[in-house]
């Protein structure tokens, strides 16, 4: 089967094709059933090709199909090619997984919206190349999907075009992480010049043959793969445009925004992990990045009102959990994470698209309240992935991954155990905040009347996903609670093995941080609660500590200036002056020409007089 | 004839022309300004006749001819010209005859 | 002969320096032909005689009689002359003047450097220039009449115009 | 004179035999199409009989002319272009019945003999005898229409300012004889050679010459008579003046500088070269927002003569064959454009039609005479596929060859202003005609023939100059 | 002889389209498509491998060649050579002048013939600038091709078009000018070491001279290219050009007018003067860097969707002049990936603006938003292509900034660095101008205006055509690659200074 690998990405992007040609023709089901079909086939085959995979894995783990070649020129090739390895594998599983239950439920979830080919349309495009970003075999092809899933992102962003403000929004979505895309792009140069292949593999390994540990160049080129990297990811300091992104329709931010695109990020890291160990410094910038994200954000979510923007908080909270866990080493626990993190938030997105599908679209929590008998199913799906989220201990799947992450970070000697802690307040904090939006929407006083039923194809990726958030998180157990290794086993081959730690004391810290978190949230917030009063505090960590005031001060406006200053180009006006002389010489000299016979002997004697003082007197 | 004043004959020239070339800038009437003219073309005439002097030779008297049917011609079109200008400008305006110019 | 060309020099230049101040045209009219008459005097004394006759007989002669006679036609008179006068600005005098004087500078300093120092001095008749004519200037005689020709085709198409004008 | 002489020098006095014969003409019958037929007739045959005199030539007649081929060369051009004249004057003066329009003739035949006889002319004589013929003639030419006010004072400003560089012409011609003793354009290069080499006389002669002929040639800053008397003048004395005679005095004075100068005098190539930019520069500038089109053409002219003198300065074979190239050019395309607005002009109307709104939607009104006149501009402008093209191109092979970097930036600097003043006038024919034409002009066929043959020239040569380059090269060369 | 054909059918179509103009406006136009057709089928008639790949025995990277005497007595010929490079080129001038002709067919309706006569010229003379390799024969092509496109300006333009297309020619035949001074010196100077009075590229080539003078000649050439580039600060009269001329005109001008630029700093100018042009390389590629940025700060700033677009040109070709200069393989082929996808993509939008305009009569954005509303196809068209000019991988343009930075960071990091913000200031005016005329409110003015209606099938075929040639390029580029390899190795080992060593990719790769 897994010669057929290639489908994988083409049938989201034919199905693409498909629902664009045929934009404004479809009927809503056809285009509904086009989009989902076409990411369901890809999720049996990629689930197909990942039995055969683990059946009978092929040679070093590793499958190459080598599409056609791409470019030859100069001394640089690049193919376009595909890599299946278990890293490959995992996200692909994912992204086909969750992706396919995202758009089940958005077949529901935006009928009768204005639009909804193009919606499939773009989704699919994402999904396309989501998948071609996660099994390129070279860093062309890496990147062109990471530029195609921007282009996704903002598409669908900005779905709601007649918004100007949404338009906004993608486009800042689009821009800061082209800024992050840039430093990728650079960083692929100098491995390409550097490493003279473009083959993700190779440039790998050449790398660790020809450049020692802690090499400027290896460093260099870590940190600008980085930059790419916390940009697609909404890390520090390009993360000011995840937030914003909320304005998208809700399965957008669940596939794009929380489950898969974001992790991209985690994902080159991880695909490019032989580079960022032979540059320490880098490495532990990618664990600093990560311990400052979690922090950051987990405070902000805490005073947002919006519960899409507290998930989106959230979102980049967990992801700095990767990046820590990343920055520790702990390679397979960021992968984990990676994929539990895309069972619960999508849970949680789709669950908060469910509800607010009710309300008129109203995000506002403290417009909500006493809805888990309104809504009890997707109240329990919501509690189901928030006590996911929240790493409830032992019975979700976010605990066994936050949990690998946590051990890791504290068996990475002191600048781990500084991060170890970062993460064990993350985690009170995550409990903290998310148990708010949880109290604060479903308990308490009831606004309004809000009913309805929800369709199959809303309560299936729910089910689903419920199952998974709970479940997903036994495939890695640690050693306490029975050592499964299901997944770093997999992954043995392609990445680096985390240290084992036996010892328990990080592990009960933490869950008693959730734990203390969540029962902080219910004594605040168990009871009906005002809208919080906006003091300066409130509103730094509301504003997520005023980066985009930052950014807005120091770049957008004077780069706006300028354009507007120099709308007309300065440079014409140097033009302009000459064209003007030339003129104003002109009609001086004009004046010379009266008309006066007098005047025009005069200049024939000043002439004459001149011309022989020349010949005469030179 | 000997000691024939050669030097003194060019500068005679050289200041009757630059007299008249004095004459053509400064008169405003069309009338004068001719008559300076032919001031200018005799002393380019007495240049010539110097100038046959020096090397005993005919040509500068036969120049000094061809000068004067220059001017003789030029004095009878300038005239006809005149009178031609007499109609629209009885004072014979040099200043006025401005309607050409820019 | 110094004596005489020097004499006729003088008066040639004050002759013409009071034609071109003066505002009467008759006066003017007059002076030239003193002027004339003594370049007419220089020429001889340059050993020229026959373009001595030919000055006084068509320069002094017929072209002054041509502008004695449009003076007439016209009528210029008083009023032209008052009007002359209030032209003649001492203003209006010092920017020809200076261009006069460098010119007359630039080439007199010629004469001055004495280039033309070697005297020599026989008389050239009218014979010689007559034979000159119709010998290697020939052709440039024939040309000459055509000159004439057109400036007296082009007097006669413009005189006729006034005519036909009045 | 020698059986030789005489045969090279028939063509000249076939055209002055030609002259006498019109004039009797006009004696016995005043009719203008009698004396357009001759005239156009006799110069056609003086044309036709150029070729025939180059057998004989190089040849020397009398002391004052050499036919050779250069002479030949130039009389063609100017003979050629008298002749197109002609005809266009045909077309110009036949669409009035205004005045006698006999003497035109007349007057066209005597200035074209003093022009033709200019390049053959290696003596002062000649030179200055040749050159007043042309003057006086085209006086009368240009007050030809005297109904119009402006006819008069054009003549008169002529007149004067005509004169005043005669008499410096004259006076330098005086000096240079007075120093050397000699008035043959050769013995003075052979004399100028053996004496000093810095020679006051002769060098404030040649300076004082060059005065009379900058005048004519209508450089920077003897210019200032141009645009007055191409406004005034009736379109096809415009276009004489503007060809016949600067062809003419051209030829004369690179003749003269050939033999006479020689390697001129560093000073005076100053002097030139100072002239040289002052007339690319400033006859470009005072076009630019010219409205009367033909003041624009004039002070284009300026501009043109300032280029050719970029060839003047380089001498040299190379030199010599770039300003007979862009003599050419240059008269075809003045030619050309001074022809077309003559065609649209009538002498009757108070002014010819010379203001550029007068070409408003010429391109809808008159396709053929608008894209004419266009591919003209271009040509004066240095645009491919034109001779005017090439002939820059030649110049600034020359220039460049030479090392003349000054005037060859002057060059390409007011090649650049001209741009915007040609290009002005393709603008505005190309415009929505708003308003008609004061006066609606029947333009004759054989009017716009002629113009055509122009355009053919000008394309023709502009693309493939290899065979005008070979007859320059064997008549010039 | 086949390459006189190329020249020829457009130039006489051109005529003959002018004379049929009078008897029915439909008529030049079906002969401008067919005269086009038959072109490009001649052209891709000469597809293939080169006579001989031998490179380093001389210049023999030549598919075709023509010569005959022209001007022999000043050492010119009729010499046209055709090798990869011009073929891509001359494929793309057929192509676009052939969609001009198709995207004319409504806008144009006033003197059909004429217009006609002048696209086809435009396009002759543009093919004569892509063969002529004696210098002045370049020369002739290079001022030939102003005087039609001036007239598509001047005549068929919208406001100020007479201050724009005056504009044009100053700007470019003011700099051609320079060039020919510069051909010129460079004529003497290799007479006077070589006693060979000749124009013949092939002749110049290794001209030797000393630096100064080699740096100056290599200086009049390249200010000329450049203002044809065009490189800041040569730029201004483009939007002018751009703003005001018709649809087909500003298809010409970015699509191929742009190119004979960078065709001569890559044909002549280096080759000419390796070491001049590898002394004066930083400069050049500092020029192209700068160009990149501030043309697109200027871009941000534009109002008028055309200057806007136009802007985006300009910003592109710094690309183009920091490839040339860098003067790798890499980069030349970058170079010439990013002219074909540039002519296509900002092609694609000039013909989308002139579409809009045709329909809402205005280029002004403040007047636009919410079109995506009422124009779908146009609003989705613009999106992708304004997307491509952004350089999203897998579209061409994309290809073509890849190779060119890669190319140029061998050569200079920090300006690579530099050029590569443009990355980002690309994506910030390509998305603005989906914005401000796509997305959001719709203007006032449509509530009341008539709906307008949406492209047509001829501008959807041609829209569909240039979206997959982008694509193909992006995809599946390498045949263009291979096509003009051997010529970029020509020029590439010509234009080697004959000091220091090259700093070709091959040999880094360890």
């Amino acid at each position: 089967m897994r010669e057929f690998l290639w489908l994988v990405p083409l049938l989201p992007l034919i199905g693409s094709v498909t629902l664009m040609l045929g934009a404004g023709r479809l009927t809503m089901r056809l285009a509904g059933t086009i989009g989902a079909v076409s990411v369901g086939l890809a999720a049996i085959l990629a689930f197909t090709i990942a039995a055969g995979f683990l059946t009978n894995p092929p040679a070093g783990s590793v499958y190459q199909q080598t599409l056609w070649h791409w470019l030859n020129v100069g001394g640089v090739s690049a193919t376009f090619g595909l890599r299946l390895d278990p890293l490959s594998l995992v996200m692909m599983l994912v992204i086909t997984g969750v992706g396919f239950l995202i758009h089940l439920f958005a077949t529901e979830y935006m009928e009768g919206e204005d639009g909804y080919g193009r919606f499939f349309a773009h989704l699919n495009l994402f999904v396309a190349a989501m998948l071609l970003l996660v099994l390129a075999d070279n860093f062309l092809a890496l990147y062109t999907g990471w530029e195609g899933v921007g282009l996704g992102s903002y598409l669908l962003i900005g779905f709601w075009w007649r918004d100007p403000a949404n338009g906004l929004a993608a486009r800042k979505a689009f821009i800061v992480t082209r800024i992050g895309d840039t430093a990728l792009f650079l960083g692929l140069l100098l491995i390409t010049s550097h490493l003279g292949t473009l083959n993700i593999a190779d440039a790998m390994q050449h790398a660790t043959q020809s450049w020692p540990i802690g090499s400027p160049i290896a460093t260099l080129a870590a940190f600008l793969l980085l930059g790419g990297a916390v940009g697609k990811s909404a890390q520090l300091p390009l993360q000011t445009w995840l937030p914003d992104a909320m304005v998208g329709p809700t399965p957008v931010s669940a596939l794009i925004h929380a489950a898969t695109m974001v992790t991209a990020g985690v994902y080159l890291i991880a695909r490019t992990h032989a580079l960022f160990l032979l540059a320490p410094a880098a490495l532990l910038t990618v664990g600093i990045i990560g311990g400052a994200t979690l922090l950051l954000a987990g405070f902000s979510a805490l005073a947002q009102n919006d519960i899409k923007r507290i998930l989106a908080y959230s979102t980049m909270s967990q992801i700095g959990y990767m990046f820590l866990a990343l920055g520790v080493g702990a390679w397979d626990a960021a992968l984990f994470h990676l994929m539990t993190h895309a069972f619960f938030k999508a849970l949680l997105f789709l669950s908060a698209g469910a509800i607010t599908m009710r309300l008129h679209h109203e995000q506002d929590i403290f417009k909500m309240g006493g809805l888990a008998r309104r809504l009890p199913v997707a109240f329990w799906s919501f509690l189901i992935g928030s006590a996911a989220l929240a790493a409830l201990p032992l019975v979700t799947a976010g605990f066994y991954s936050k949990e690998a992450i946590l051990s890791g970070a504290w068996a990475g000697g002191t600048s781990g155990r500084v991060l170890w802690l970062a993460g064990v307040v993350g985690a009170f904090m995550t409990g903290l905040y998310i148990f708010r939006a949880v109290f604060i929407v479903f308990f308490g006083e009831e606004h309004g009347h809000v009913s309805g039923r929800y369709g199959w194809r809303i309560t299936t990726p729910l089910a689903v996903l419920s199952v998974l958030a709970v479940l997903g998180g036994l495939i890695e157990v640690p050693p306490v609670f029975g050592h499964v290794t299901l997944l770093s086993n997999l992954l043995a081959p392609v990445l680096p093995a985390t240290k084992e730690v036996t010892d328990i004391t990080p592990l009960l810290l933490a869950s008693l941080a959730a734990l203390l978190g969540i029962a902080l949230a219910a004594l605040f917030y168990w009871r009906p609660t005002q809208r919080p009063a906006e003091t300066p505090l409130w509103r730094f960590w509301h504003a997520a500590g005023g980066f985009d005031w930052l950014y807005n001060r120091v770049l957008v406006r004077p780069v706006l200036w300028a354009a507007r200053v120099n709308s007309d180009d300065f440079i014409d006006s140097f033009y302009d002056v000459i064209a003007w002389a030339t003129k104003a010489i002109h009609q001086q000299v004009r004046r010379t020409q009266n008309g006066r016979v007098r005047w025009y002997t005069a200049g024939l004697a000043i002439g004459s007089v001149s011309l022989i003082a020349i010949a005469v007197l030179l | 004839m000997a000691n024939v004043p050669l030097d003194q004959g060019l500068l005679l020239a050289a200041i009757l022309f630059a007299l008249g070339l004095t004459g053509v800038l400064v008169r405003r009437n069309l009338l004068f300004m001719l008559m300076s003219l032919e001031v200018m073309l005799n002393a380019a005439g007495i240049a010539f006749i110097v100038a046959g002097a020096r090397w005993a030779a005919p040509d500068g008297q036969i120049m000094f001819i061809f000068v004067l049917t220059f001017a003789a011609a030029e004095v009878s079109v300038g005239l006809a010209l005149i009178l031609l200008i007499h109609r629209q400008n009885p004072m014979l305006d040099a200043d006025a005859g401005d309607r050409l110019r820019g | 002969m110094n004596t005489t060309f020097e004499i006729s020099a003088v008066v040639a230049v004050l002759a013409t320096l009071m034609m071109i101040t003066r505002p009467s045209a008759v006066h003017a009219l007059l002076y030239l032909t003193v002027s004339l008459l003594a370049a007419a005097m220089v020429f001889f004394v340059l050993g020229a005689p026959f373009a001595a006759a030919l000055e006084v007989i068509i320069y002094a002669g017929a072209i002054m009689v041509l502008f004695v006679f449009i003076i007439m036609m016209l009528n210029i008179g008083d009023a032209a002359a008052a009007l002359e006068s209030t032209w003649l600005q001492p203003s209006t005098w010092i920017g020809p003047s200076v261009l006069a004087l460098l010119l007359a500078i630039e080439l007199g300093s010629l004469a001055v450097t004495g280039g033309l120092a070697r005297p020599a001095g026989s008389v050239v008749n009218a014979q010689a220039v007559g034979l000159a004519l119709i010998g290697p200037y020939m052709l440039a005689v024939e040309i000459a009449s055509f000159l004439l020709l057109a400036a007296l085709v082009a007097a006669f198409h413009l005189g006729r115009a006034v005519m036909r004008e009045e | 004179m020698t059986a030789a002489a005489f045969a090279a020098f028939a063509p000249f006095t076939l055209l002055g035999t030609l002259t006498i014969i019109v004039m009797l003409l006009i004696a016995i019958r005043r009719s203008h199409k009698l004396a357009a037929f001759s005239t156009i007739t006799g110069l056609g045959l003086c044309c036709i009989a150029l070729p025939f005199a180059a057998p004989a030539s190089p040849v020397q007649v009398t002391p004052l002319f050499v036919i050779d081929g250069t002479a030949l060369f130039y009389a063609g051009l100017v003979l050629g272009a008298a002749l197109v004249v002609a005809i266009l004057s045909y077309a110009y003066l036949d669409s009035t019945a205004h005045g006698p329009r006999e003497e035109y003739y007349l007057l066209l035949l005597t200035a074209t003999l003093g022009a033709a006889v200019l390049p053959a002319s290696v003596h002062f004589a000649s030179f200055f005898l040749g050159l007043e013929t042309l003057s006086i003639s085209l006086l009368g030419l240009i007050a030809y229409a005297s109904p119009r006010a402006t006819a008069a004072e054009a003549g008169i400003k002529y007149l004067i300012l005509g004169g005043a560089s005669s008499a410096f012409l004259l006076f330098g011609m005086a000096l240079i004889y007075a120093d050397l003793g000699t008035m043959s354009f050769a013995d003075i290069g052979t004399l100028a050679h053996a004496g000093s080499p810095h020679d006051l006389y002769r060098l404030a002669g040649v300076a004082m010459i060059l005065i009379g002929v900058a005048f004519k040639l209508s450089l920077v800053p003897f210019h200032m008579w141009t645009p007055d008397i191409y406004e005034a003048a009736p379109a096809p004395v415009t276009a004489f003046v503007a060809v016949v005679s600067k062809i003419a005095v051209f030829a004369v004075i690179l003749r003269y500088f050939i033999l006479a100068e020689g390697p001129a005098d560093a000073s005076l190539r100053m002097g030139l070269a100072v002239i040289a930019i002052l007339s690319m520069l400033g006859g470009n500038v005072l076009a630019l927002l010219q409205n009367n089109v033909k003041r624009m053409l004039a002070y284009s002219s300026i501009a043109h003569l300032g280029y050719l003198l970029v060839a003047f300065l380089a001498a040299g074979t190379l030199g010599i064959e770039a300003a007979a190239y862009y003599l050419a050019a240059y008269a075809v395309t003045s030619l050309g454009a001074f022809g077309i607005v003559g065609l649209l002009s009538a002498p009757g109307a108070g002014r010819d039609a010379d203001q550029i709104d007068d070409y408003r939607g010429l391109f809808r009104t008159r396709p053929f005479l608008a894209a004419s006149l266009a591919l003209m501009l271009l040509s004066l402008a240095g645009i491919p596929p034109t001779m005017g093209f090439f002939g820059k191109f030649y110049l600034i092979v020359a220039g460049v060859g030479t090392g003349l970097f000054w005037p060859v930036a002057a060059l390409v600097l007011g090649s650049v202003i001209g741009l915007y003043y040609y290009l002005r006038v393709l603008v505005v024919m190309a415009m929505p005609n708003e308003s008609t034409t004061p006066v609606p002009v029947t333009v004759p066929l054989f009017g716009t023939a002629v113009i055509a043959v122009l355009l053919a020239l000008l394309v023709a040569l502009g693309t493939y100059p290899a065979p005008a380059i070979a007859l320059i090269r064997m008549a010039v060369g | 002889m086949t390459l006189v054909w190329l020249l020829l059918i457009p130039g006489i179509g051109g005529a003959v389209a002018w004379m049929a103009g009078g008897r029915h406006p439909n008529l030049p136009r079906r002969i401008a498509l067919a005269v086009l057709a038959i072109d490009f089928i001649i052209a891709l008639s000469l597809i293939g491998p080169a006579m001989s790949s031998a490179i380093p025995a001389g210049h023999a990277a030549w598919i075709a060649s023509f010569e005959r005497p022209w001007i022999p007595q000043l050492g010119i010929s009729f010499e046209l050579y055709l090798d990869g490079l011009s073929l891509v080129l001359i494929l793309l001038t057929i192509a676009l002048g052939f969609i001009s002709v198709v995207i004319s067919w409504t806008e144009i309706t006033d003197r059909v013939g004429l217009f006609h006569a002048n696209l086809l010229w435009s396009v002759t003379g543009v093919i004569g600038v892509f063969l002529a390799l004696d210098l002045f024969l370049f020369f002739f092509f290079w001022e030939l091709m102003l005087v039609p496109m001036y007239f598509l300006i001047a005549l068929w333009g919208h406001e100020h078009r007479f201050y724009a297309a005056i504009k044009f020619f100053i700007f470019t035949q003011g700099s051609g000018l320079l060039m020919l001074v510069a051909i010129l010196v460079l004529v003497f100077v290799h007479q006077q070491t070589t006693g060979h009075f000749t124009f013949d590229y092939l002749a110049l080539l290794g001209t030797k001279m000393n630096p100064t003078m080699a740096f100056w000649l290599m200086l009049g050439f390249f200010i000329a290219f450049a203002v044809k580039l065009p490189a800041v600060p040569f730029h201004t009269w483009l939007p002018d050009a751009h703003t005001a001329a018709p649809t087909a005109g500003s298809v010409l001008l970015a699509g191929i007018l742009l190119k004979t630029g960078a065709y001569g700093l890559i044909r002549f100018v280096v080759p000419l003067f390796p070491d001049a042009a590898h002394a004066f390389a930083p400069y050049a590629m500092t020029l192209g860097v700068i160009g990149i940025l501030y043309a697109a700060l200027l871009a941000y700033g534009q109002n008028d969707m055309k200057r806007l677009v136009a802007y985006s040109s300009v910003s592109h070709m710094g690309f183009v002049l920091l490839g040339v200069f860098a003067w790798n393989t890499l980069a030349l082929q970058g170079v010439v990936i990013q002219m074909l996808a540039h002519g296509v993509s900002t092609g694609a939008l000039f013909i989308l603006v002139g579409a809009l305009q045709e329909r809402i009569h205005t280029r002004d954005m403040r007047q636009m938003g919410g079109l995506w509303g009422s124009i779908p196809h146009l609003s989705a068209f613009g999106m992708v292509f304004a997307i491509a000019s952004l350089g999203l991988p897998g579209l061409g343009n994309f290809i073509g900034e890849f190779l060119i930075l890669l190319g140029s960071f061998q050569v200079g990091v920090p300006l690579t660095v530099i050029a590569a913000i443009g990355l980002v200031a690309g994506a910030a005016y390509a998305l603005l101008l989906v914005q401000r005329a796509f997305h959001g409110n719709a203007a006032p003015h449509d509530e009341t205006a008539a709906k307008p209606c949406d492209l047509t099938a001829p501008h959807l075929l041609v829209m569909a055509g240039l979206f997959l040639a982008l694509l193909g390029l992006g995809l599946y580029p390498q045949p263009v690659f291979d096509q003009v390899a051997a010529g970029l190795a020509v020029v590439q080992h010509d234009g080697t200074p004959s000091t220091g060593p090259t700093t070709q990719f091959a040999e880094a790769t360890p």
